[in-house]
């Protein structure tokens, strides 16, 4: 790659779309796709915008400008992972995973429900599921099963009504419910989910386990 | 508002598009637009007209009128008709904000409020899908462990992901045996206990205690499985389509432990 | 990290972090999670390292900093989407239709709100159009209407923020900005459309559940 010391004069236009672009590709952006995309540019005027980037990246507090998989790419330092490992552990406690939420819905509607059965109704395996939304203070165990093992039985909690504004469990949407608001069809089969009366009278939070 | 008159879709286009007449507001607004009349004094008399006229147009064209249509031509009629009622004291109409076209007068310029803002938040739409953020590839990477999108759930969410759950385990080969049945674990014990006092039996044999249902069933040939697994019964049969017989047999050394037997490696 | 004693200096390392922190998120980053995350710094010095940033960034070719759904993000300008659009292969985003938008609208000005009076003011049915919304994360059910036949109530979402690039509910297109857009004087006493400040609290982040 030729080093140009005419930098100064490098199209800020060029530099832009360079930038943007290698901003935005989610793989690493060869020179090769960088000379197709802007076929209308000579070629030293694209790399020229190239190293222009790549000096004012050394700049960048956080940032830097790395040459991988035979393209560019722009990335965290590597000395801040630390940081943004923890932004990917401060999990917002507003959102749920499609497999916490479809696990936290059996339980609403299946409450109180032991994790085998939690399972074998979604057909895999919830147990890390659980702890999640044990921690979020979604469900709560509120006691064991009779049967071989007495395994523990988990049912929503108060914050759950509260985080999805729900009176009580009663308020829960019906598949009914639904189809009428929305004119959706009720697939068949489904009606059983309207929670029992007997699993309705959910401790409060004081309720010992 | 827009800076950018070279995107895709410009807010002409936008409006071309809503000249189709979703609903009677929309056609009533294009006929108070195309006879340049003011919103606020509507000559009922013309617009009731036109607006049945393309009621039957719609119907000739075999279109499907909306219910809705027919409310609001019913709703004009009773409008047309309070109108043309003589009042009593025509200077104390305006006091009494007694003119009977108010409440739609009112009803369009809200719908038509709302038509504007629905334009605006397209126009910031479209701004905003011309940002983009960055590719994903090198984040993932410095987060460590995988990354697992997670969304804002509400009630929806929670019905429809139960919803799916529930279409899923329909679809599934029913295998699940009711909590409260006979566990494979006690069901071996009671089979090894009949083949001690027999030794050997028919193989349907095996199925004619309990109650016959369906799980039982299912529990009681699993157990025989799960026997022949762990080397505590064989099982012969005599030519193609003869009787099957089972053989309680000695436990070799070798023979692998039950799962989750303390003695598994 | 050292103290500044001088609050007109920013940390190099604190802005570095901040950077990083704000262009590695996938959605962006609120001023609380900054907090969150970076609590052993004064607050204030977190939004100096926050403002020194949005600062720069006006002078970066490609790039710029925006507020949006309450954070912060890092995105491509504009005026270099056609560009950037090449790489992805003219893959658009599903745009909306007009009844969606118009209904999403509504419920934007007005949330919370039922399907019904959703109706009304439209003039025509909307609950088809609510479900797709919903399927689409625009808008949400955030309760029901102490009324007869207790219904849904809707309300639009973080997503929505996202997808319209509006920094929060108060940011909506104002009804001043609709008058020219109507080509008429929106008469007095239809001013409330702009949203009132308890509909604000839209699903934060930091909430606890």
């Amino acid at each position: 790659m030729e080093q140009t010391e005419n930098v100064g004069t490098v199209s800020a236009e060029l530099k832009a779309i360079v930038e943007a672009l290698i901003f935005a590709s989610p793989e690493p952006i060869t020179p090769r796709m960088l000379y197709r995309l802007l076929a209308d540019e000579p070629k030293e005027d694209v790399t020229a915008a190239v190293e222009a980037l790549r000096a004012e990246y050394t700049q960048r507090p956080g940032l830097q400008f790395v040459d991988v998989a035979g393209g560019y790419q722009i990335v965290t330092r590597p000395e801040l992972h630390e940081w943004v490992r923890r932004l990917f552990h401060e999990r917002s406690t507003q959102k749920l995973t499609v497999q916490a939420l479809e696990t936290l819905a059996v339980i609403a509607y299946k409450q109180p429900i032991t994790a085998v059965e939690t399972s074998e109704i979604r057909g895999v395996n919830t147990s890390g599921v659980l702890g999640t939304l044990l921690e979020r203070h979604l469900i709560k165990i509120v006691g064991r099963k009779n049967v071989v093992g007495r395994p523990f039985l988990y049912a929503t909690t108060k914050e759950f009504l509260i985080r999805f504004g729900l009176k009580d469990l009663t308020d829960l949407p019906k598949i009914e419910d639904m189809a009428e608001a929305l004119g959706f069809d009720p697939p068949a089969g489904l009606a059983e989910i309207t929670p029992r009366e007997e699993m309705l009278p959910l401790g409060d939070d004081d309720t010992p386990v | 508002m827009t800076d950018y008159p070279d995107f895709e879709s410009s807010p002409d286009a936008y409006h071309v598009r809503l000249s189709a007449f979703e609903g009677p507001l929309d056609l009533l607004i294009h006929l108070i637009r195309t006879n340049e009349v003011n919103v606020c004094d509507i000559p009922i008399a013309l617009i009731t007209e036109q607006y049945l006229g393309y009621l039957r147009l719609m119907e000739e064209l075999n279109l499907d009128v909306a219910g809705e249509f027919l409310v609001m031509a019913s709703t004009l009629i009773h409008i047309k008709s309070r109108m043309l009622l003589p009042r009593p004291d025509p200077a104390q109409e305006d006091e009494a904000g007694e003119d009977p076209r108010e409440a739609l007068v009112r009803r369009l310029l809200e719908h038509q409020k709302f038509k504007a803002a629905a334009g605006l938040l397209h126009d910031r739409e479209t701004l905003r899908g011309a940002q983009f953020t960055r590719g994903d590839g090198s984040v993932a990477q410095a987060a460590g462990d995988s990354y697992e999108p997670e969304f804002e759930v509400d009630l929806f969410s929670l019905l429809s992901a139960f919803r799916g759950v529930l279409e899923r385990a329909s679809r599934r080969p029913k295998m699940v045996l009711p909590p409260d049945q006979i566990s494979m674990e006690d069901r071996i014990q009671q089979l090894l206990g009949r083949l001690s006092e027999t030794e050997a039996c028919g193989f349907e044999d095996l199925f004619s205690d309990g109650d016959g249902s369906r799980p039982y069933m299912i529990v009681t040939f699993l157990a025989v499985l799960e026997m022949i697994r762990l080397k505590l019964i064989r099982v012969f049969q005599s030519g193609s389509f003869g009787a099957i017989r089972v053989y309680k047999r000695a436990r070799p050394v070798d023979a692998p432990h039950p799962i989750g037997d303390p003695q598994n490696p």
